[in-house]
């Protein structure tokens, strides 16, 4: 009675609604979250579909606890996941940090609106790109996809749990209010064509197995409470076995470790889209909602017969550098439209080649970029300035 | 001496099953009572008769937050007074564990006061302990919520002058199913109640009033580990039937000790578990309800955005 | 010469006697277990142990009666008891 | 490629949102075609000025908000002064002609009205105003066919309240029929 409720076909469905589909397809069946505009709709939905899907749904007393919660039931070996936006997100941090610490796979949505504080409940931004990447303290690799639509944050849900299990992390998904309400069609596939990744589960007997221990991808396998395996784990800086180690030697084996654990595996996790990069003068770099607002801007700008390349971001973190650094040596700059005051376009000037220019088009959110301004700034790298 | 040493080789301590020997000593000082507490709980656990592969423990920071890692089950260190959410996760994710959160009254009532309220209030089938010894430990002796009027703190020089939490009192307000006090010396009544706990349904909370002979009693002039517990000793009085919001602790009342409250009410789950049972009716046309679409064989290939002229 | 008090046909009924073994370096010297042992077995010791605490030794191992006190009661999981077999 | 841009603009509460919806709903699953719909609303759940809006295309919709409209449906005073400048020469206007009554002046555009208000109150219900409004827009406008939007609106609404939401949709359709 309750197995029946897997969905697949096409939908008008919007954006939120879409995430919560794209994680039960992925396997989620822990939700814990806090209501808050414009991410409720994705708790809501969850309230709704996990019960049937014998999942659990948990409004906790606030986002520290949603935080927490997931990570709890990413332990006991369930998929989880929870959703908010900026303000939930600055709550959480503190808990993504011991995700990132306890190596616990789950799942954060950050549909993102204006900030800094309450900021714009019911309008969107891109202001929280940054603190995705560096939110919580200490060092650590984070990946981050960027859905630009209703059905691109189904599959980018996918997405983000396969990362999540394979490299065992915290993912998030910066999507934002635009996208999050936005009702477009969004396919379904049968959940026998999506490609789902589980977590690796140790093979070892009890007595040799060490959760900490990694190998040459430096992911450690995974062992569930209840198992038997009655391992330590903890936020400090650990050994092998999950104890306690306060050392320069471990920290120094523990959280490169977790850089490069992403690092590494960049160029699975890096996902981009290319449009007339070939022979191009200008290269916009875009992601999220802004590859589409600002896609006027970029017809206006080829007929007045500049070559514009697109360079579209689906994940932003870990940072496609080398791709960046390629690039910058063919043309003479890019454009980095976003809304917020300059974020990723900070990374495209780190990585960019010296002779190449990097113009932010800067907008503080609660609406789109002006076409002419995009423009201008096209126009301005094309000629050199 | 030297006998007892060879006596140890022949013997092992019979905790050993429980304990992660590996890492004795542990950190806590001279005369506390969190390593009595410990011992209460794997006793306790033994008496229960749980499975220790399906017991997990879970604590948040500070002196007493360290026993998630002494105590050799599925442990879990977490974050500043986030022990409890993350406890419920666990517990809701996989409901054949028996979960404890271990941790102290800093953690569990000023930075994590509201995870407590709502667990209690939801009535999550977790156990919780705290350890209550007045005082941040671990930091250096700060203010606690539970400090007792006009005992020094590191941060009250001047005495504390704000008003100390009822941790009995809070949890039993709160909605648990079961509140229990102890003092670390009330060893086997203590133990009793951990068992109690393991094998009880529902939210369970117990304090357990412990000394800390380095910072709470320095400040305050209790003497050592053992005068504090001397001093449990002549001031707890044991009373079950008594109203656990009416016996605040103080710098020299009684300690009221006792199972306070112990009653059987349905849990989150079983709540869960019996609205959607009840509301199933309404969900057998689910499927059509969803179903506003034509199912349409799935497009492999689809494209998002492209430039606007290619 | 009493042996009369001994009811014919009847063992001497056995009484329960506890070894307690002491874990010297991880003792920290709180005292907890000679002051709450009901017997008084236990006493401080005048030598140090490795982190410089006195740790306690079994002054009359005969008095103990397996109660175990000392072993729920010690915070440093440093004192048990077994059962010693006569 | 071809576009068409809709604006729907009115109060909370008169089912702006859902006309959205039904309409991007039987344009992309309907129709074949592919649509896009957000929307903007106050934090009031009752009252506020509401509008959404729906760009349906051939292809995949690259830019989903309506800086110009090809069509706008007005069901507020507020919502026609708002929106009208955004029309653009040549594009359909379509309105309550009860509720929107300072009209501008319409040239270039074509205006029709409709008491769709009105009529879903003669039919029972005054909130399937906005189903009445649809049913004039499929045949004013030609925006989806109209048996996409009946389908549409059969799949959006509670079940009990289908017939009266067809009805409503006819009363729409053949409103200009009444009128000649």
């Amino acid at each position: 009675m309750f197995q029946k409720s897997r969905l697949h076909g096409e939908f008008f469905m919007q954006g939120d609604i879409a995430c919560a589909e794209g994680a039960l397809a992925a396997g989620c069946r822990f939700f814990g979250g806090y209501p808050i505009t414009p991410a409720s709709e994705i708790a809501e939905r969850m309230a709704y579909r996990l019960p049937l899907l014998q999942g659990v749904f948990i409004q906790y007393e606030d986002e520290i606890a949603s935080m927490a919660g997931i990570l709890g039931a990413s332990w006991a070996g369930v998929k989880s996941m929870t959703a908010t936006s900026g303000p939930g997100i600055s709550l959480m941090t503190e808990n993504i940090g011991l995700g990132m610490m306890m190596e616990a796979p789950c799942v954060v949505v950050n549909v993102q609106r204006g900030g800094p504080s309450t900021g714009l409940p019911t309008s969107w931004a891109q202001s929280d790109m940054m603190q995705a990447r560096w939110g919580s303290h200490g060092d650590y690799g984070s990946i981050s996809l960027v859905p630009n639509s209703p059905q691109e944050f189904f599959d980018l849900t996918v997405t983000a749990f396969n990362f999540s299990e394979k490299y065992r992390l915290p993912v998030f998904i910066m999507a934002d209010a635009l996208v999050g309400h936005m009702t477009e069609k969004v396919v379904i596939p049968p959940v026998e064509e999506l490609e789902i990744i589980n977590r690796k589960y140790t093979n070892k007997k009890t007595e040799d197995y060490l959760p900490y221990d990694y190998g040459k991808d430096l992911i450690p396998d995974f062992a569930k409470a209840g198992d038997g395996y009655r391992y330590h784990t903890t936020g400090l800086t650990h050994d092998k076995r999950g104890y306690p180690d306060m050392t320069f030697e471990c920290q120094n084996e523990l959280v490169p470790r977790l850089v490069n654990k992403i690092k590494n595996h960049i160029d699975d996790i890096s996902l981009t889209e290319e449009y007339d990069i070939e022979g191009a003068d200008v290269i916009v770099i875009s992601y999220g909602i802004t590859s589409r607002t600002v896609l006027p801007a970029i017809t206006m700008a080829k007929k007045k017969g500049i070559k514009v390349g697109y360079l579209r971001l689906k994940t932003v973190w870990p940072f496609p550098e080398e791709k960046i650094r390629k690039l910058s040596e063919k043309v003479a700059g890019f454009v980095v439209p976003e809304m917020n005051l300059g974020q990723i376009s900070l990374e495209v000037e780190r990585c960019a080649h010296n002779d190449s220019i990097v113009k932010l088009v800067p907008h503080p959110g609660g609406a789109i970029h002006k076409f002419e301004d995009v423009l201008h700034a096209i126009e301005e790298v094309a000629h050199g300035k | 001496m030297a006998n007892n040493t060879a006596q140890l080789q022949e013997k092992t301590h019979p905790m050993e099953d429980l304990l992660r020997m590996d890492r004795m000593p542990h950190i806590w000082c001279s005369g506390c009572g969190l390593g009595s507490a410990v011992t209460a709980f794997v006793e306790g656990l033994k008496k229960a008769g749980v499975s220790y592969d399906k017991t997990a423990i879970v604590s948040g920071i500070g002196c007493t937050g360290r026993v998630a890692g002494y105590v050799r089950l599925d442990s879990y260190h977490t974050t500043h007074g986030r022990a409890i959410p993350f406890a419920t996760g666990l517990k809701l994710a996989n409901r054949d564990l028996t979960v404890f959160v271990f941790s102290g009254d800093g953690d569990l009532f000023a930075i994590g006061g509201n995870h407590l309220i709502h667990a209690a209030r939801r009535n999550v089938d977790i156990n919780v302990i705290c350890v209550n010894n007045f005082i941040y430990g671990m930091t250096g002796g700060q203010n606690a919520p539970t400090t007792p009027l006009g005992a020094y703190s590191s941060t009250a020089p001047f005495g504390n002058y704000e008003m100390p939490f009822n941790l009995v009192g809070i949890a039993a307000a709160s909605g648990a199913s079961y509140v229990a006090r102890w003092t670390t010396m009330h060893a086997r009544r203590l133990t009793d109640s951990i068992a109690t706990a393991a094998n009880k349904k529902g939210f369970c909370f117990i304090e357990i009033v412990s000394p800390c002979a380095t910072v709470f009693a320095r400040k305050n002039g209790g003497g050592t580990g053992l005068d504090l517990l001397k001093e449990f000793q002549t001031r707890s009085i044991i009373d079950h039937e008594a109203d656990p919001t009416q016996i605040p602790l103080t710098m020299d009342n009684e300690i009221v000790c006792g199972e306070f409250v112990n009653e059987d009410s349905p849990t989150f789950w079983e709540n869960v578990q019996a609205g959607i049972k009840s509301q199933l009716e309404k969900f057998s046309n689910w499927e059509e309800m969803q179903s506003n679409s034509r199912k349409i064989p799935h497009k492999t290939i689809r494209k998002y955005t492209s430039s606007r002229d290619s | 010469m009493r042996f009369w008090e001994k009811p014919f046909g009847k063992e001497k009924p056995k009484t329960i006697c506890g070894e307690i073994h002491i874990i010297n370096d991880r003792c920290k010297g709180c005292s907890f277990c000679i002051e709450y042992c009901p017997r008084d077995v236990l006493e401080l010791s005048k030598d140090f142990n490795k982190k410089g605490y006195h740790p306690p030794i079994v002054a009359k191992p005969d008095m103990c009666t397996f109660c175990g006190l000392c072993e729920m009661i010690c915070p440093d999981f440093a004192i048990f008891v077994t059962e010693k077999e006569e | 490629m071809s576009e068409l841009r809709v604006k729907i603009s009115g109060f909370g509460g008169q089912g702006i949102i859902l006309s959205a919806f039904i309409l991007g709903k039987a344009a992309s699953i309907y129709d074949q075609q592919h649509s896009s719909m957000t929307q903007a609303y106050g934090p009031e759940a009752r009252g506020g000025a509401c509008s959404s809006q729906v760009v349906i295309s051939s292809d995949n919709v690259e830019y989903p908000l309506v800086d110009t409209a090809d069509v706008l449906i007005a069901m507020s005073q507020e919502g026609y002064d708002t929106f009208l400048p955004i029309l653009k020469k040549g594009g359909i206007l379509l309105y309550d002609i009860d509720l929107v009554e300072k009209l501008q002046c319409h040239k270039d555009i074509i205006a029709k009205g409709i008491p769709a208000t009105r009529l879903a109150e003669e039919l029972g219900k005054k909130i399937v105003a906005n189903i009445v409004m649809l049913g004039f827009a499929a045949k004013q406008a030609k925006i989806v066919s109209p048996k996409a939007m009946q389908e549409a609106i059969a799949d959006s609404v509670p079940r009990k309240f289908t017939e009266l939401n067809m009805r409503a949709f006819q009363a729409g359709y053949d409103y200009n029929k009444e009128q000649e």
